[in-house]
């Protein structure tokens, strides 16, 4: 074992966790652990664009923007967060554009925008072109830009050192309201050697991105399996709103594969088999452009009613047809190429087959707007600070507008690196790092070795194939009280199955097979908490649609769900949504 | 694992200095194409004229040489040649001599094998004396006309 | 890849080739028998083949050596790099047909 | 009763036998094989012609034997982590389909060459990484930024378009027959990630950059075998590039 100390320690190198870096290693001593190397974070995948009224192309406001987000969110969004999220904007984008990432121009040589989902001119009227964007690799340009300024800066990386533990001076759920706890430190595993290290903090920050792998279908990476949320859970902290993940219209079909909503902003249209332009009944006045979930919804109802395309009538397509190649190769060459390789269809000339895809967790940790994390709705745990993906400040609310998340990563990452710093700049001393502080880990890590060759009859990849299965067959766009039955039924069998599992890697390094068992750890346990969310609410909002409860139901569910693990299951609680100036409203587009 | 020592980025600096490798990279491309020509016609003319390889013996080597046109062509193609093939032995060296010793000592070979070439090559060329020796058959006929 | 290979391979060959061929020109300076001598062997089939051989990696480095120059001076011969190797081939193929013909009638011909 | 896709563009496709022989390395060796001795085994997989290797070496892993090595993410050819050496060529397992490779025989598969092997198919990324942070892969410019963004025009822009594409995965640098021979030699990489600020023209730094490059390690070891540019995946013109920097250099002229 070794033993770190450091002022703060970042958990996660992709957009969220290298912008607290930038901020948090110009102040204070900062150590980035990351399990892939940072530029082969998920925030490279990102496509479409990243919004901010700058107003370059067209008029525009931060108020717009703020109310889309809170309107797109179906007023779950926490609106004090909303405000921070549009106006910092402005200068989150001005800024990267410093560090030198290379958006596409405007004649005039500015920052180009495009039109993205939900995104609105006055409240509604029209599309708008707000998101800022390099081709259709927004995300990539952000990850290497951001990678590039920490290189410039020495950002000490701890790359391929896979964390797995919390630690923290108390329990955070027997601790009385207003009792401080505070955090102590991580516990991690060297990937290369197979060591344990134990890292002394005053400041932790969570930056680990999403938990797509709990479907089977979906646009995330495989390393995308909620660690950092899983590990919060553990440590005794809450989840908030897990049951709201977003189901990205346009993943090709069967792969998951994403196509970014660009696609449809500069001009691609959904049709259904018979050539309708399916979105015109849907979202009269924006159509293919109305937020994901509408979009999501509408092409599954489409399918249901028989009007899918392809042999099985199971997806819908997507049609560039009738752009000009060349500005498909100008704005959409990455996406276009993914269908002419993984599907073999040439997207100048044919449609491309397409159907929703999880793709993003609308729920995380929950924190403040600067990033602290909470353990129950009013206390945060002193030096814990989470951002990104990962996190739920609430700017999401029930469903994400494309191109808020790259903001988001940028805002809140900032800013979690910045209170972080200064968190630790004001104490004199971590907590003590408890000496056995290891121990679960070591323990975790022993027992799955001492599975190889040994009596554990389940496999790690059949689990998580079921567990996948389960949840694209019933905790998809469409849900209902069945079908979350069904799946909390799984859940629970496969979660016993999993103490009976068994790994065959019995080496000490690089050995991805203990990872991959204990990454399913994680992802059954964030499962677990999605389907609990899900069942417990009894209403359709944003990105989560009951069928048996198709309307939004303000009376009984404008509230977050705060879902905590006790060992004996999940236990939900509410925490209200913060309303500043926009009063619900019935969502049309 | 902790992240590299960068030098400051000075900007901005003065242009660049160590040009070696810039200039050998240059030389190769202009000594190449001239190297084209010089020995292309001269393996024309000594293997493909009149009976080809059959033909060159001391007479006709002396022939040559009693032109300075060829003794030009000749003096250039083997500096250039030397000097074009010293460098892209040097490279090659470079490349798979990855002990420091192995390269200064085959450094060192190259280096003088390509100076005594040279000199030897521009000794014989300036001072070749086509009259040389006493069998009247094995000399060119102008060394009659001499005599 | 493959011709970088023979570029290497080739200029290595020339480059020891012109060490002997300076110092058997050079027994011009010692005396006219000791060149005939020596020139005379090279009149035999083997050095026939062997001078052919010569022959042939002088060409390929050359004409290579212009194609290299080529794909880094202009971007369409940047783009078109493996058409030039072909083009490569096929002028040094054009060119060692005479040559052999003609080279190979003297060393074996003996006329 | 919920729609879901069932893999519609696959289902159509056969099943076949495919055969993968992989160059495995243990650093704790095996029962056969001394530590970091690397030794050929084969597996035979059901797949569809339409799966990539990734989802080859993923059905080894996890149906037959877990302790095969490799890194990989995001699954579609943008993150990087998964470029190995299959049937002699660099490329990103993620990104290259079975039918495209003739799955009647074996697929070789072996870990990109010229980098320390770790384990199976994973190699020590640091020497490459540290190439690319020698040549200051950041935009360096003086003066006080100006309030707004700096401007660029379209055509600024597009000078360097190809290069913001990397993804750092080394297919090019370990595919490069020099950086093979001598290892000192930067790899074509770090002058692709030098190009794209050498000709952003917001950057003020070229010339700290072109210093690095004009090195004994640097661009001048590039003799245009164009592996690199073959072995792109994202397609970028990496001899393109390089032949752009020695002309910069040579001209003083960017
Ligand atoms: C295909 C796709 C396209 C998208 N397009 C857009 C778009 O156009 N616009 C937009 O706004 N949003 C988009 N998004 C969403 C957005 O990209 C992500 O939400 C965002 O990038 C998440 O960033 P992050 O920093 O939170 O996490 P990530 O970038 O996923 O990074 C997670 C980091 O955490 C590390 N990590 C994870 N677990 C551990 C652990 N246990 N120990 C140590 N380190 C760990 C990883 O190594 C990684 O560095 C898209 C998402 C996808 C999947
Ligand atoms: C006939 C005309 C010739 C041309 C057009 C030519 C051209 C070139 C060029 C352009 C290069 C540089 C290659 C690069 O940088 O990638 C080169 C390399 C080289 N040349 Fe020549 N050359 C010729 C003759 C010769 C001769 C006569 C010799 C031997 C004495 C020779 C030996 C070499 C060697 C050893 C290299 C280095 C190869 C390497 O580094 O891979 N060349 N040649
Ligand atoms: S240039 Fe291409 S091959 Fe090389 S690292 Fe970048 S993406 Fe990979
Ligand atoms: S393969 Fe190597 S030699 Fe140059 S053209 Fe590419 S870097
Ligand atoms: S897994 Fe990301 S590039 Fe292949």
């Amino acid at each position: 074992m070794t033993h770190h100390e450091y002022d703060v320690v970042i958990v996660g190198a992709g957009g969220a966790g290298m912008r607290a870096a930038l901020e948090s290693s110009q102040r204070a001593r900062t150590a980035v652990l990351t399990k892939l190397y940072p530029t082969r974070s998920h925030t490279g995948a990102a496509q479409g664009g990243m919004a901010a009224a700058l107003a370059n192309v067209e008029d525009d406001s931060a108020e717009w923007h703020v109310f889309d987000t809170i309107k797109g969110g179906d007023y779950l969004v926490d609106q004090d967060a909303a405000e921070i999220l549009c106006n910092e904007a402005i200068d989150a984008v001005l800024d990267l554009e410093k560090m030198g990432l290379p958006f596409n121009r405007t004649p005039e040589g500015k920052v180009d925008q495009r039109r993205f989902g939900g995104h609105t001119r006055n409240h509604g009227e029209a599309a708008v072109r707000r998101a800022c964007y390099s081709a259709d690799r927004t995300g990539h340009m952000i990850l290497q830009t951001l990678y590039q300024q920490c290189i410039k800066q020495e950002v000490e990386f701890f790359n391929e050192y896979y964390v797995l533990d919390l630690i923290l001076d108390g329990d955070p759920q027997a601790a009385a309201p207003g009792e401080e706890v505070a955090v102590a430190g991580v516990v991690a595993l060297e990937l290369s050697t197979g060591e344990i290290h134990t890292f002394n903090a005053k400041a932790v920050i969570f930056a680990t991105g999403g938990a797509g792998k709990v479907f089977k279908t979906t646009s995330n990476a495989h390393t995308l399996t909620g660690d950092g949320m899983g590990i919060a859970l553990n440590a005794g902290l809450p989840l908030e709103d897990m049951e709201f993940f977003q189901f990205h219209p346009t993943g090709l079909a069967g792969l998951g594969i994403l196509l970014s909503e660009a696609a449809r902003g500069e001009g691609g249209i959904l049709r259904n088999s018979e050539g309708e332009r399916f979105m015109e009944r849907y979202a009269p006045t924006i159509k293919d452009l109305a937020p994901r979930d509408m979009v999501a919804r509408a092409m599954a109802n489409e399918v249901r009613e028989g009007r899918g395309a392809g042999p099985h009538q199971d997806y819908v397509l997507l049609d560039l047809t009738h752009l000009e190649p060349a500005h498909i190769d100008e704005k959409l060459p990455d996406i276009t190429e993914f269908a002419r390789t993984y599907l073999g269809v040439e997207p100048y000339t044919e449609p491309v087959p397409v159907y929703p895809t999880a793709h993003y967790a609308m729920g995380g940790i929950p924190t403040t707007v600067q990033g602290e994390v909470l353990r129950n709705n009013t206390d945060v745990v002193k030096g814990l600070y989470a951002a990104g993906e990962c996190a739920c400040v609430s700017v999401h609310g029930a469903n994400r507008l494309g191109t808020n998340s790259l903001l988001d990563i940028n805002v809140f990452g900032r800013r979690a690196g910045i209170a972080a710093a200064e968190y630790a700049s004001g104490v004199d001393a971590a907590p003590a790092f408890p000496e056995d502080g290891d121990a679960r880990i070591r323990a975790l890590v022993d027992g799955l070795l001492a599975t190889v060759g040994g009596t554990g009859t389940e496999r790690v990849s059949e689990i998580r194939k079921a567990l996948q299965e389960t949840m694209d067959r019933n905790v998809q766009v469409f849900r209902d009280a069945d079908s979350l039955a069904e799946a909390t039924r799984v859940v629970a069998e496969l979660k016993e199955r999993f103490t009976d599992v068994a790994i065959h890697d019995r080496g000490k390094r690089f050995n991805t097979d203990l990872l991959e068992a204990i990454e399913l750890g994680f992802l059954l346990e964030i499962a677990e908490v999605v389907v609990a969310g899900a069942l417990a609410r009894e209403e359709s909002r944003g990105g989560h649609y009951r069928e048996d409860f198709p309307t939004r139901d303000d009376e009984r569910f404008l509230h977050h769900t705060m879902a905590y693990a006790t060992g004996e299951g999940v236990r939900l609680d509410t925490k209200p949504v913060v309303i500043t100036k926009y009063q619900p409203m019935e969502r049309k587009y | 694992m902790t992240a590299p020592r960068l030098k400051e980025p000075q900007i901005p600096s003065g242009r660049t200095r160590h040009n070696a490798e810039k200039w050998s990279w240059v030389f190769m491309r202009i000594s190449g194409p001239l190297l084209l020509v010089l020995i292309v016609t001269h393996l024309f003319v000594n293997l493909m004229t009149g009976d080809g390889i059959n033909q060159i013996d001391f007479a006709f080597v002396a022939g040559k040489w009693a032109s300075p046109l060829w003794k030009i062509w000749d003096f250039v193609m083997l500096v250039l040649a030397m000097l074009h093939g010293f460098n892209g032995m040097r490279l090659l060296i470079n490349d798979y001599a990855h002990r420091a010793g192995l390269r200064k000592v085959l450094h060192a070979l190259l280096g003088i094998a390509t100076v005594v070439i040279i000199v030897l090559g521009s000794l014989v060329i300036w001072t070749f004396d086509p009259c040389l020796g006493t069998d009247p058959s094995l000399v060119p006929d102008f060394c009659k006309d001499l005599a | 890849m493959w011709m970088w290979v023979v570029h290497r391979v080739t200029g290595v060959a020339i480059f020891f080739f012109l060490l002997i061929h300076v110092l058997d020109t050079a027994l011009v300076r010692v005396s006219p028998e000791a060149y005939n001598d020596v020139i005379g062997s090279y009149k035999t089939p083997i050095y026939g083949l062997i001078e052919s051989g010569l022959v042939a990696a002088i060409l390929l480095h050359a004409f290579n050596g212009l194609r290299i120059i080529a794909v880094d001076r202009s971007t369409w011969a940047l783009r078109h790099q493996k058409q030039l190797v072909w083009a490569v081939w096929i002028l040094f193929a054009v060119l060692m047909a005479p040559f052999l013909w003609r080279h190979l009638g003297h060393v074996f011909g003996g006329a | 009763m919920t729609a879901t896709a069932e893999s519609p563009a696959v289902a159509e496709v056969p099943t076949l036998t495919v055969t993968l022989r992989i160059l495995r390395t243990k650093p704790e060796g095996t029962a056969e094989h001394g530590p970091g001795e690397s030794y050929w085994e084969e597996f035979q997989v059901e797949a569809h012609a339409t799966d990539r290797v990734l989802d080859a070496l993923h059905k080894i892993k996890w149906e037959q034997d877990g302790s095969l090595a490799f890194r990989r993410s995001c699954a579609h050819g943008v993150c990087g982590s998964d470029a190995m050496r299959i049937n002699a060529r660099n490329r990103l397992a993620c990104k290259t389909l079975l039918k495209d490779l003739n799955p009647a025989k074996p697929i070789i598969v072996e870990p990109i060459k010229g980098l320390p092997v770790e384990k199976d198919l994973i190699v020590d990324m640091e020497p490459f990484f540290a190439s690319y942070r020698e040549i200051m892969p950041f935009l360096m410019t003086t003066g006080s930024a100006p309030a707004r963004e700096r401007l660029q025009s379209p055509e600024d822009r597009a000078r360097f378009d190809d290069t913001t594409k990397c993804i750092l995965c080394a297919a090019c640098t370990t595919s490069c027959p020099v950086f093979w021979t001598d290892g000192q030699y930067f790899g074509p990489q770090a002058i692709v990630g030098a190009h794209r600020f050498i000709f952003d023209s917001r950057d003020e730094g070229q010339w700290d950059r072109l210093e690095v490059l004009n090195d004994k390690a640097g661009v001048w070891k590039c003799r245009t075998a164009f592996n690199c540019t073959e072995a792109c995946p994202r397609g970028i013109e990496v001899t393109k590039a390089i032949s752009e920097v020695k002309k910069v250099l040579t001209t003083g002229e960017i």
